[in-house]
């Protein structure tokens, strides 16, 4: 930990470039970077036709089939019509903000990805504070919701705003608590070498990290059952109800390039990252990328939606008791047990998660009652 | 130092994606509470019953279709129930068992839908609806097999209904009946096993015993806040004093218990099916009605127990073709009374829960 | 079965109280006096014996030169039904007293009758129309507002 | 818990211009107005030529109808019985079913329109983004129908927006509204986005 910290300096971050890769630095960040960015929308347009063919199925239905093969073109239909239809601006928003949210909300996303491994090497930079980067800068994507929503001029919209920022205080909190069990159990903020690290996947180390991580990601990316950003039956369409053309586009290309990420990062910090047999990294990466937005997909076509301030009380009461135990767990082994074996590990701390779920979900009343007025 | 704060009003609907229709809520909120609404209706006001007033009785009947449109078979019969009270027309038995039939067909249909639509306010992605759906896909089929309508049936007439069932009706039928059952333990399963769904709808929207009597409530709502109220028990008509269910009641009066209400009428639906298939007699479906029906002067009202609650006709007649005045004593508009005193002090999410819990049918609000 | 109490006996019970109240007892209808209707409306729902706690449905009815109000009570207690009628015979501004004190449910039903028929209930709190629009001219159930005034 | 009057904000004023609203469009709008696509219907006569570009995006419109919520009434159950299982509109794209007009492109006028409702329409109407369509579903949406007589009904859709595709029927069968989409989208491919200069 204390190497780490004190060699940060960006110098080192950019010698980080694998040896037999050509060029000097700026060349492969031109082309990696045109790479990594092609890479993230055809993944949001796989994702985008994924999660409507799925959810279709999950509904008793086909979902899109007619546009291309097994309705493949369905998701670059609609991103070609959403991006040509008329842009409009309400004639009482505040112009700068509603015109900067969507961008707001959209870069930060893509600057994640560059410490995302999409297999060894692979990354724009291999940043020794990887976690830190990623932790600090996809929070900030609640400033554009923000900024959409106060710029909109419109109630609903403010509402879906001010439940987003809530809800973002509320979940960081669990969530940073979770990734630092698995940077204990790594000694490193590098997403790399928590890579490298992961033998045995940290999903099976870490059940209650992953746990928390899990559900705390949903609500970082605004997904069901924490989707209260957007709830369709009570505010329309939250933050974006004002947005159309490419402005809504780009909230769209945001709101799955999140989801995109969350899996990504879910598969490199719990799943072994691109580290698998037989086939090549990429896939293997890919292959769980699906295998978490799959679970994300079966979430949200399953659960209702909780109320503000069950989900406060959620996050509160529930998970970062969970979060801060199983900081104080991981911290313990390390301590004073740091030779034992991992499947002694595995099933002590499958048994751990279990117990406290089970005393948790009993003793957890989300509540929340009338007010009196 | 203290935050200049204040309550703002917010318009729900009335085109909204969970008010059911073009209902409208106006809405003054403290942040998320709900302090105060007003219901606005009458988008949909279609002054069905001046319309009435111009054509005669019997075309009327498709009129009443278009009231509680997701619920036309039990719309259909307190209008002809009450033109028969007013006539004194004699209805076939076997008339008689296949209007309960359709009724208690339309009631599960109704609820179905109800539970679906309970499900997507509360944020469930079309899930529970897509299946409620697909139920209510098959017994719509029945009905088509009767009168070849989907939605609006116009089935039922002065002394009977328009035609007997057909050969294949009575297979088809069994099979749902024999269906059904598992299909709703399945669904209240899958439903009322959901931590969140729980935690959403159980001790929220309240409505006490006394207040849902003082209000009107009526039907499943009614029986949720544990009044053991059922036209077709208190005041039977038909023949369903012949058979053999229960009322099924709850006590609190909480959106969960309206909930449970619908689903363990449903079952009580399927049972009263089950009698009426065996008890069904044969014989004539239609008695003779002059079809320029000149009622005697004079007044008559009649109700029946619809999904909604107690949907009745008020029917006053001068002795011509036309009647004098139709007033329908729709249970979603009464329904919607007792909204107020349940939505304060909740939050806007429940609110919506709430109003979907009352189950209304805005077609037969405005009317 | 909901049992219709005879309205001659409930007509007896409201002579010794209201003498002058009772105007027609009919076989299924009791017809009152429009002065004395919230009087009557609350003897007969606070008396033990009678106890109409549900108020079903009200209506109106036109009859060219006066209004009729419709009041059907219940008991669901004792399970016995009442209809109550009063007549409104000021055809220029009719008006009658509200009972949205003794039963909430009167409250939308009398707002539609005030928009559709242009009854002024005395003491409603939020007397407005409910189906219709504010500035919508005349009133569409009454006879004498034929079919197609509007467009 | 009491609360003190009966309702916090009567909103007494917002319900009088809510009804001169309503007035002022009842009295604009007594003509039906006309569709603006009417002359794809003689087609041979403009020589329409279709571009590269425009095949492209008529394709991608017609392929991604997004459907606003406007469903007064009978009509808006045949629709999503259109879009249950088994008839499944989402085949062709359709499920999604935007809340918020902005991001709309079809409005399925799914049920009788009363004049109280019309300003809303119009305004829904108003606030969806080019290009846009409009399908009148149903005999109350053409016409008025059954209640074309009424003191409070608006006869017909196209006395408050321009309708491009009629389908009739009481209500008309899920099948039926799929046809009228298909002839909808027929109608979107002869569309020509270069060459329309407004």
């Amino acid at each position: 930990m204390q190497t780490s910290v004190t060699s940060f300096n960006p110098t080192f971050a950019f010698n980080t470039l694998p040896p037999d890769w050509p060029g000097n630095f700026w060349l492969h960040w031109l082309v990696f970077t045109i790479i990594l960015i092609a890479f993230i929308i055809v993944s949001v347009i796989m994702f985008i036709w994924f999660e409507r063919r799925l959810i279709g199925r999950f509904q008793i239905r086909l979902g899109p089939n007619r546009v291309g093969p097994f309705g493949l073109f369905q998701a670059i239909a609609d991103v070609i019509k959403i991006l040509t239809k008329e842009d409009i601006v309400p004639q009482k928003a505040d112009k700068v903000v509603f015109w900067l949210a969507p961008l707001v909300a959209l870069v930060p996303v893509l600057m994640v990805f560059a410490v995302v491994p999409l297999q060894s090497g692979a990354m724009l930079v291999d940043l020794n504070i990887g976690i830190l980067y990623v932790v600090a800068l996809s929070s900030i994507v609640s400033i554009g919701i923000f900024m959409a929503g106060w710029g909109s001029n419109n109630k609903y919209s403010i509402i879906g705003a001010m439940r987003d920022v809530a809800q973002l205080i509320s979940y960081e909190i669990p969530l940073v608590l979770s990734i630092v069990g698995v940077v204990l159990l790594t000694g490193s903020l590098s997403l790399t070498e928590i890579v490298g690290a992961q033998n045995i996947p940290f999903i099976l180390l870490q059940p209650i990290g992953f746990f928390v991580f899990f559900i705390g990601s949903l609500a970082e990316i605004n997904r069901c059952p924490f989707d209260l950003v957007e709830a369709e039956s009570e505010i329309i369409a939250g933050y974006n109800i004002e947005f159309s053309g490419s402005k809504f586009a780009t909230f769209f290309l945001a709101e799955y390039s999140e989801a995109v990420l969350l899996s990504a990062l879910t598969a490199t910090l719990f799943l072994g990252g691109w580290s698998g047999p037989l086939l090549p990294p990429i896939l293997w990466l890919l292959i769980k990328m699906f295998a978490v937005f799959a679970i994300i997909i079966w979430i949200r076509s399953t659960l209702p939606r909780f109320r503000i301030d069950q989900m406060m009380a959620f996050a509160w009461k529930f998970l970062l008791p969970l979060a801060l135990i199983n900081l104080l767990l991981t911290s313990l082994q390390i301590v004073f047990w740091p030779e034992a074996s991992s499947w002694i590990i595995v099933l002590l701390s499958f048994a751990i998660l279990v117990a406290l779920i089970l005393v948790w979900s009993k003793s957890f009343k989300p509540g929340g009652n009338k007010v009196g007025i | 130092m203290t935050l200049k704060t204040e309550p703002f009003v917010i318009n729900l609907g009335p085109v909204h994606p969970s008010t059911h229709g073009v209902f409208r809520l106006r809405a003054t909120l403290d942040g998320e509470v709900v302090m105060d609404i007003e219901p606005i209706i009458g988008y949909l006001h279609r002054g069905i019953e001046k319309i009435a007033e111009g054509r005669n009785y019997k075309q009327d009947i498709p009129l009443t279709d278009r009231l509680d449109y997701v619920a036309s078979m039990s719309n259909n019969l307190p209008y002809v129930m009450a033109v028969e009270k007013l006539a004194e027309i004699a209805v076939p038995e076997r008339a008689e068992y296949i209007r309960i039939i359709m009724a208690e067909m339309q009631r599960i249909a109704s609820h179905l839908l109800a539970v679906g639509s309970l499900a997507n306010d509360l944020g469930t992605f079309f899930t529970p609806f897509q299946y409620m759906f697909r139920e209510r896909e098959k017994i719509v089929d029945l009905f088509e097999m009767v009168c070849g309508q989907r939605l609006l049936y116009n089935y039922m007439r002065f002394g009977g209904v328009s035609h007997d069932i057909p050969d294949e009706f009575i297979p088809a039928l069994c099979k749902l009946v024999s269906t059904m059952p598992g299909f709703i333990d399945e669904y209240d399963q899958l439903l009322a096993e959901n931590e969140i769904l729980l935690a959403r709808l159980k001790g929220v929207g309240i409505l006490p015993k006394e207040l849902a009597i003082n209000s009107s409530v009526s039907g499943p709502m009614l029986r949720a806040s544990g009044v053991e109220w059922d036209i077709r028990k208190v005041d039977s008509y038909s023949v369903y004093d012949r058979f053999n269910f229960d009322i099924p009641t709850e006590v609190i009066g909480d959106c969960y218990d309206r909930y449970r209400v619908r689903i363990q009428e449903m079952r009580q639906s399927v049972r009263i099916l089950e009698q009426a298939i065996e008890q069904l007699p044969p014989g004539e479906v239609l008695a003779k009605v002059s079809p320029r029906l000149k009622p005697p002067v004079g007044e008559a009202y009649a109700h029946i127990e619809a999904p909604k609650g107690e949907l009745g006709f008020y029917l006053v007649s001068d002795n011509s073709e036309k009647p004098y005045r139709l007033h329908i004593r729709a249970p979603s508009l009464i329904n919607l009374t007792a909204l107020r005193e349940m939505v304060i002090g909740w939050k806007l999410a429940d609110a919506i829960v709430i109003f979907g819990s009352i189950d209304i049918c805005l077609g037969e609000v405005d009317r | 079965m909901t049992v219709a109490l005879s309205s001659s006996e409930i007509a007896d019970r409201l002579k010794n109280q209201f003498p002058e109240a009772i105007t027609e007892t009919k076989k299924e209808c009791l017809i009152i006096k429009g002065d004395f209707l919230l009087d009557i409306a609350s003897f007969l729902k606070n008396t033990p014996d009678l106890e109409f706690n549900y108020l079903s449905y009200i209506t109106c009815v036109d009859y060219k030169d006066y209004f009729e109000l419709v009041y059907q009570l219940v008991s669901t207690k004792h399970n016995h039904s009442l209809v109550l009628k009063t007549q409104c015979r000021q055809p220029e501004e009719p008006i009658v007293d509200s009972m949205v004190d003794l039963w909430k449910g009167a409250d939308f039903q009398e707002r539609e009758i005030y928009d559709l028929m242009g009854i002024t209930f005395k003491g409603h709190p939020n007397l407005k129309r409910i189906f219709l629009w504010d500035g919508f001219q005349g009133h569409p159930l009454r006879k004498d507002n034929s079919n197609d005034t509007e467009n | 818990m009491e609360v003190e009057s009966k309702y916090i904000y009567p909103n007494l004023e917002l319900d009088r211009d809510e009804g001169e609203v309503i007035k002022a469009l009842q009295e604009k709008s007594q003509k039906i107005i006309p569709d603006p696509d009417a002359w794809l219907s003689e087609e041979l006569n403009r020589n329409v030529l279709l571009t590269t570009v425009d095949g492209i995006l008529n394709w991608s419109r017609r392929s991604s109808l997004w459907t606003v919520i406007c469903f007064p009434a009978c009509c808006a159950f045949e629709f999503i019985g259109a879009a249950s299982p088994r008839f499944d509109i989402a085949r062709f794209g359709m499920e999604i079913i935007r809340a918020s007009p902005r991001q709309a492109d079809l409005m399925i006028t799914a049920g009788t329109l009363t004049w109280k409702m019309a300003p809303q329409v119009k305004r829904i109407y108003e606030q969806m983004a080019e290009p846009k369509w409009v399908i009148a579903m149903g005999a109350c949406a053409i016409s008025g129908g059954l209640f074309n007589d009424s003191y409070s009904v608006v006869p017909g859709y196209n006395h408050i927006i321009p309708v491009d595709v009629y389908i009739p029927g009481c209500p008309p069968r899920p099948e039926s509204l799929l046809y009228g989409i298909e002839k909808l989208r027929g109608k979107i491919r002869k569309r020509s986005t270069i060459k329309e200069d407004k």
